[in-house]
This record gives C-alpha cells, structure tokens and sequence, in this order.
C-alpha cells in the first residue's frame, strides 16, 4: 500500500533539486497537463558541446509530475541534446520506480513532454514522441 | 430522520472489494451513480425477453418494446413534472441535450450580434456549445459571476439582462461548488428581459423533487446515469411551442415523415429530435431508475442527503488546512469540493484510492470556474442515497493518512 | 457445412413464447438482431461491478472502467481491420455517425455548388443528413441509380463522377435488396474522381467479413445493436487525418483540452468526437458482441447465412403470386423483401405475427427506394445466425396462411 | 388467433362500397400514413341540409385501413357535417369490433383523419381531433 508514494517521490517533490530558472536559457519550453490544470515550465543550458550543463523547471503538479521533473532532469545533466531525444516512457517509470494508471502516467510524462518540445524545438511534443 | 435510507442492498457493486481487500467507499456519484439491482434487471429483462427495434413494426415484440419505450418516457416527464411527454426528448446525455438546442433552436433563432449568458459555475457542456456557436455566429457570450461565497451573483445577473440577450444558460446546482440556484426566480427575470432559458439539470433531478413545469424552463437537460439509471441515455425537455418551430436536429430513420429523391418533411415531436434507432435497452433501464427513485421519495433523498451533507460540512471543516469551496451547508446539495495545504488533488484521489475511497480530483469538466477561483484543480467527494456517515468518517480518516503521507 | 450454427441457446429471447403458445420465429434481424447471453451478461457486469465515469478518474472503478471501455474500442478496430483504434468514433447509432460525418467534415469543406452523391438504395440515414446540409449550403445530391435486378448502376455511377464530386455515401449492403455492393470499387472510382467516401455499414460488419483499412473507405458507419450488441452505441470510423481535420461535432466534457471564459481548444482524436459522458456500459457490451461473433467467426456467420438465403429464395419464390425484390442468391446478403399479390404487407406481417413470427412491413426506412420501385411498402424477412432452416418453413406456412385469409 | 381479420374487415377491404370517386364533390382532402405509404382520398357530397348523400374514398391500404375507410363512409351517411365533427377514435374502433396497437391504430385512423380534415377544410388533421 501507498507504495506509489515511495520515500524517494515524496523527497523529490517537497525538497526538488531543479526547481526554479535559468537566466538566459539555450532551451526552454512550457506546457500543461490539461486534465489537472498542471503547468510545467523547463529551462536548460548546454556548453558548446551541446551538452546539458544545467536543467531547472518550475510550474506546479502533483508529487508523481513535480518528482519525475526533478529526477528527470536530475538525470540529464551532463548528457548531449542528442541523448534526450531518446529518452522514452520507460526512462521516467524507470526512474519513478512505480507502475502507474493512464491518468497518472500523463502527470509522469509530462515533463519529458516538455523537454521533448523544447529539445526538438516543437510547438508541442508528439505523444508518440515518449511512447515506447 | 433515518441514519440511512438503508438501500445498501439494492447496489450489487457495493460488495465490490476495492485493491482486493477494502470495502468500496463510493464517494463519486456527481460523475456517475451507481445503479440498483432492478435498473440492472430492467435492462437485462428487456435483453432477454423483449428486445426489438421500435415504432415501425408490426410484431408482438416490436409492440412491446415500443410500449415499455414509450412508457418510460411517460414515467421520466411525471418524474420531474412534465405534463405532455411529447416534450421529452431521448438523448445520449446532458451533453447532447444542450447541444441539440444549441444546434437547432441556436441555429434558427440567434443572429449576429445576438448576447446569450451562461454562468461562471457552468460544467463544459453548458459552456463549449455556446462557444461554438458564438464562433459561427458572431455572437457576444458573457457569464454570469460568482460571489466569493459561491453563488451566482443576480445584481450582476440583472445588469446583463439589460444586453437584451436571447438566452440564458445556467445549472440547477454546480458540480463543483454544490451551489444550488434560484431556477424560479432567475427564469422569471430571464423571461421579462425577453430570453429563454436553457437549464442543466444534470446534478438537480437526480438529487430532490423538480417540477420544470412549474419552474417555467424552456429548455432542461439531464442524464440517466447521474441518477440510477444507464449511460448513454439522457433527456431534453422543451417547450410545445419551441420544439415544434424548431429545425430537426440529426437526420435518418424515425425522425422523418417522408423523404423522397428530392427532399423531406420531419416527424412530429419528440420523433422529430430522434434520429436512428434509439438507446431502447437504456430508455427503459432509465424508467425503471425513476420508479426507484419514486419509491424511495425525492423529498425523502433530498432530506438524508441534506443530514449526510451537514455532517460531511461539519468533519471536513475541522480538518486542519483543508478548505471547502462553495456556500455553507444551508444552501447546497451533496457535493463538496476541497483543497487540502501543499497536497495535490491526484495525490489526495490516489492515495484515498489505496483505502477504496473513490474521490474526483481536477477541474470536474468546470476549468473556468477554477480559473476564477485561481485553482488548478480542487478534490471532490459527492453522495448519494447509499452513503452513509460512516463513509464520511472513513473518508475523515482517509484525508487524515494523506496528510501523514506527505508530512 | 452445418445445418444450423447451434447458437440458439445463447439467446435467452428465444425461449420466449409469442402470444402465450407460439414459439418466436425472428426474421426481423434487419431491424435488429437478438443478443447473446454473454453481451447481456457484460452490460450486467458492468453495472453491477465495475460501474465509473471514465477517462478523468482517478480511482480504482475509474481506472478499470476507462480501460475496459478503451479496451472495447481496441477490440472492435481489430473486428473491422482497423489497425489504430484512435480512428473508432464512439456514437449512439449508424444514423449519428453519418451526421457526425455531414456535420463535421461535410460543414468545412464543402461549398456551394459542390456536388455530392448518394444513391437511390440507401436507408434514410444516408439521405436525409446529406438533404439537411444540401439546404444549409445549396449543394446539388446525385443518387445512383439501380439496375432493374437492384444493383449499382456502375456505369451512372461513372458518370456522375464526371460532376467532380466532392464525396459520394452509399450503403455496403442494401437493407431491403439485400444487394452487397463492389465496395472498394467504389471507393477506388471515387478516389480517382477526387472525392471522399462514406460507408453505411448497418448491414455489413453484422453479416460478413469486414476490413475497413482494406477497403480504403474514408468513413465507415455501423451500429451494435444490429450485429449481438446493445442499443445505444455505434461507430463512425474515419481516417486519421480527417479527423484531425475536422471541426469538433458536439461540446463539452471530455472533448476538450482546454476551457477558458474567451474559448475552447480540442481534445485529441478520438476524444474530440466524444463530449460528454459516453455510453459506457454499451461500448463494453459491443467489446462483448464482437468477442462473440469472432468466436463463431465472421467467415462461418457469412456462409451459414448465404446458405439459408439461398435455401429462402428458392422456398419464397415457390410461392404463387409472391415476388421478390433485388438480386438472384448469388450476388446477396441475408434480407429478403418481396411483396404478395392481392395482400398489403401489414396484413401480411399482422398474420404472421399471429403465429409467433417476427417479419418486418412498410418501407424499411428506405422511401425514395419504394418510389422508385414504384411500391408503397413491402414485405421483409431477414435472417441472422439463431435463424434455421425450419424458420424459412415457418414463414413458407405462415405466407400460406395469410394467403388462405384474404382468399 | 386471426380475430384482428374477422369476416367482416376481409369482406369491406376486399369489395367495399364506397371506393370510388365523385363528381364535383363538395368536401374532398386526401393524406397519406407515411410509416407505410398508404394514401387515403375521402369525397362528400351533402344536400341544402349540409347532410351527407354521397362519400366514396380512393386509394390503398391495407385490410384495417381500407376496411375502416369503408365502414366508417357506410356509417356517415345521412349524417351531418358537423356530426361528423363530433366522431372520435372510439368510432371507428366500434365499427371494426377489434382491438388495434399503436402502429395498427394508425392504419385504422388514416380514414377519420382524412374525413377531420375535409370537413373542418383544414390543411391535415391534428392527432388531437380524433383522439378518445
Ligand atoms: C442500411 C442501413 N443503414 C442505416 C441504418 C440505421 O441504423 P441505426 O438505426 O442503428 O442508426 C440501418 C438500420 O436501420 C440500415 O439497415
Ligand atoms: C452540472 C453538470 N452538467 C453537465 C454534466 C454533463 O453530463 P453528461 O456527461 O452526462 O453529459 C455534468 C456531469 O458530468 C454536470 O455535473
């Protein structure tokens, strides 16, 4: 029971490491989860390499969105443009560490959502750009 | 005043095991209800014994069903006060129904330029179609405001009434702040300012005794599945007089009078307005869901849900950082939609949910009410006549585990 | 092959007795067919265990609800040879999807003086909306005309397509020829001629084999309650980016992304097409019906079915005095309308029913085919896979009857 | 069993006495019951007293309406327009001796309903006039 709600969400989602901005950002993108309402804005600097020096991202969400943002970009650091746009569904539950319901698993995806739009430089990301 | 209506048994899902192990505690009814035993057998009944297409044929089957058709249609306008059942009107939900006048009488009757109303506690669905509308149209759509307790505003109601609109949209009682309104008197001065009214009943009929005849509404919308009965069945009531000088809404079998090479006359009304072959099994699942709710009373599900309510009011309220949106217990039915400090709505649902506890958590289908009251989304726990206090209790207990989760 | 399907114990409704001593002899499977145990059971099953507004919830009954619900739309994609379920429309009826159709697609894209085709076969679900939007946008209707045997005259139809058409709609199989028709040389003419097709499939996807990718159709209409499921849902199919092109049809919960008090932006397909509370329990009891004819499996349905049309044709027209209308055995599905000399096809219908059988007289939702045919009404018998032989020599009795009656 | 077809509906559809037309008719209106394509016309002829001499209907239909058509013609005879005004469902019900379902109920009103509309010269007869 309550196993969805493992130390490790609860810890990122009170205390996230990434919350907040970055003055003149290379990337960035926003978006919401329309079903709740949820905004999620994400902003990266890359070195000349094209590789992810810092990543933050601010908005409001649920413990499962607000902790798979932090870990996500938690886990990105140090990782080249290319690399993020194969990060997939499986990378964020990996994380997370927990199965979720089709409702959840759209507050689950939507930073990767986000850092997709933002990365390819779309108006939105595809879904079927984080299936798999 | 009973502690329960003791209607328990009539739900066969409440002996549902939720997570494999927890009692269902069903707090979730101004989505849907559950349905009694004999709405679940009307509908089987008519499955197993009478099914057949209505109105055209000329067999003993096709004869019956049409009857129990008919008759349900008969049983729903008594239910909420209609005279002529001629002026209910099968369709798939509230939905639908409020899109069909806006889609008929709308098309017809409104014209550049024109205002209509609706209200800032509306559901979607009295809403988006308006929307639409006002986009073909080029109409000017304005709503009605919410005081800070949660209730329509009528001064500024009355002040909009001098735009002259032609119609003014607005719900029987809010899904999300439990609000019920003045139906009576806004219709009243809806009516001298030279409008019709629309009204949503989704989350009225269901939950005390209406009377749209007496109310004087023009138009008014519920569905089936709010108040014991199917999914996928739903009522518009209309007016005689408006419905007849109404264009027909979908076009195909049964609405018709003749179609030849050239073109077509439409069927009288309510034929008119139903177009294909109708939702039969759920019209009728839909009269024997009204013959339950008669047997128990509306007066009597008004009252125990009012005595649920006040107690609900009376426990949420003292739970430490939890606020309740919506007026005071006085003026509302049995929906009550919260925020609890630092804790998100879907952590809330999901976590109640561990313990069988089904609550809504979002917009509830009413994002520009939230936008007003600045919230991305609030939880919200409605009853109906199976919950008992005990339920609000386990719920107490339920918000009481969240918070421990996240502190 | 087999004599009978032996299916008849799995619909309880033809235990029923007609009139208190007859046994039901059902031919009226046009109109609609009977349902199987085990559809009745889903719809029951849902209701009594699994019952939740779907899609926004988040609790145990939602989750499952939305999945067995999505899990209905995946499995009858599959049924049709549809390989992205986000193409399957969710509505009430055949009748509802093709106005979804005419009003969506058919409101953007076309304009005045555009030419669409029909044809003079079609049931008046395929007319009567495309007569509706002729009106709104001074459009011009073609219908093909039928040979004298009751076929598609393909060669009208090759010359109607040098009108430039911008969509042409027209039925799979006709339900009173009983005519199959070449779809997917249709839809290959219309294609190269420019235009978009739609697909009444009422009598189709009940009756034979059907591959809607194959076919390349760029709409395709179906009921449940024709082919073992409930009343109250059908399907439009329609090409991805179609829909995606397309104008929302009705508005509300569900249909959305997002509300605000200026506007609206849609949902993504196929949620677009479906505001409010859908009709959930029906989706899941289709999910049941195709479950149940995938088991017997299409391909037997349509040759025990050929087969006992075969044997009907040659019985029915041993019959003085009776005729047939539409095509020889060969080129037909199960549906046999004829007329009787002498004798009115109500009174033929009234006297049978006085033995417990079920045919079907007017007609048949099909006008301005009678017109043409130069009939008021006619007679119809319709056969399903619960149907024998014996049923066909019941009916040879009974018409043997009626006759002796008016001699 | 076969009581809806009793001698007497057989013997009026199959050689009824009042099919027909007339010449310069005073009271004429035709209809149809669009649920089966039967089309109905009534013909009247009534003297200085406004009393009926004269009514012949034209058209087809089946046994119950064509038969009705016939009895309730036999029955207005010697009538006078305004007691026709007065004749109601349960008329024509008597005159057949039987009992009729919705649909067939239609088949069995085509001809009253046609009748309604001549003498009150109306453009079709509201349902309302010959209910009861
Ligand atoms: C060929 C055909 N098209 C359309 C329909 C309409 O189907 P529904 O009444 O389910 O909308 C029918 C059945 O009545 C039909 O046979
Ligand atoms: C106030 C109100 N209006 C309209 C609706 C829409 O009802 P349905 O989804 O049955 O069309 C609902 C329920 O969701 C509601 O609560």
């Amino acid at each position: 029971m309550d196993d969805l709600y493992r130390e490790i969400i609860i810890e990122h989602y009170k205390n996230p490491l990434h919350k907040g901005r970055i003055e003149n950002s290379d990337y960035t993108f926003e978006d919401e989860n329309p079903l709740c309402g949820d905004h999620l804005q994400i902003e990266l600097r890359v070195n000349a390499d094209q590789k992810v020096v810092d990543a933050k991202f601010d908005g409001q969400g649920c413990a499962i969105s607000i902790s798979a943002a932090d870990l996500l970009l938690d886990s990105i650091i140090g990782k080249s443009i290319e690399d993020l746009k194969a990060l997939s569904k499986k990378d964020i539950l990996d994380l997370l560490g927990i199965e979720l319901s089709p409702v959840r698993l759209k507050c689950a995806l939507l930073s990767l959502k986000v850092l997709k739009a933002a990365v390819y430089e779309l108006q939105e990301a595809d879904d079927d750009l984080i299936q798999k | 005043m009973p502690n329960t209506l003791n209607v328990q048994g009539d739900f066969p899902i409440l002996k549902r095991k939720i997570h494999n192990e927890n009692k269902l505690v069903y707090l979730d009814s101004a989505a849907t209800s559950q349905k009694p035993s004999s709405v679940i057998q009307a509908v089987d009944n008519y499955y197993s014994n009478t099914n057949a297409n209505v109105h055209r044929g000329i067999h003993f089957l096709a004869e019956e069903a049409t009857e129990k058709y008919e008759n349900a249609r008969k049983k729903i306008a008594k239910f909420v006060g209609v005279g002529d059942p001629n002026q209910i009107i099968f369709t798939r939900n509230t939905t639908e129904s409020i899109n069909l006048v806006a889609r008929t009488w709308g098309s017809k009757f409104l014209n550049d330029d024109d205002v209509i109303i609706s209200t800032e506690m509306e559901h979607h669905s009295n809403i988006v179609p308006w929307f639409s509308l006002v986009q073909e149209k080029n109409l000017s759509l304005k709503f009605v405001q919410i005081t800070s307790e949660g209730k329509l505003d009528i001064d500024h109601f009355r002040a909009l009434l001098k735009l002259n609109p032609k119609l003014v949209a607005f719900t029987h009682m809010s899904n999300v702040l439990g609000t019920i309104n003045p139906v009576k008197e806004i219709i009243e001065m809806a009516h001298e300012a030279g409008a019709i009214t629309v009204v949503d009943g989704a989350q009225s009929t269901p939950h005390f005794p209406v009377s749209i005849d007496e109310l004087d509404a023009d138009f008014y919308a519920f569905s089936a599945h709010k108040m014991c009965g199917p999914t996928g069945i739903g009522i518009l009531f209309g007016k005689k007089a408006l419905l007849e000088n109404m264009p027909p809404f979908l076009g195909g079998g049964d609405m018709i009078k003749k179609v030849t090479f050239k073109g077509f006359s439409a069927n009288s009304i309510p034929y008119k307005f139903e177009a294909g072959t109708p939702a039969i099994a759920q019209a009728i699942g839909f009269g024997a869901a009204v013959d339950y709710l008669s047997t128990i009373g509306m007066k009597n599900v008004c009252s125990y849900e009012k005595e649920l309510t006040e107690y609900a009011m009376e426990i949420l309220s003292g739970i430490n950082g939890l606020h309740i949106l919506g007026p005071s217990a006085v003026d509302r039915g049995g929906v009550i939609s919260f925020t609890l400090d630092h804790i998100h709505p879907h952590d809330i649902a999901q976590i109640l949910d561990q313990s069988g506890i089904a609550v809504r958590a979002g917009h509830h289908c009413a994002m520009p009410l939230h936008e007003k009251l600045g919230l991305p989304a609030s939880t919200r726990a409605s009853f109906y006549i199976y919950n008992t206090k005990n339920d609000i209790d386990d719920l107490k207990e339920g918000l009481f585990h969240v918070q421990k989760v996240f502190s």
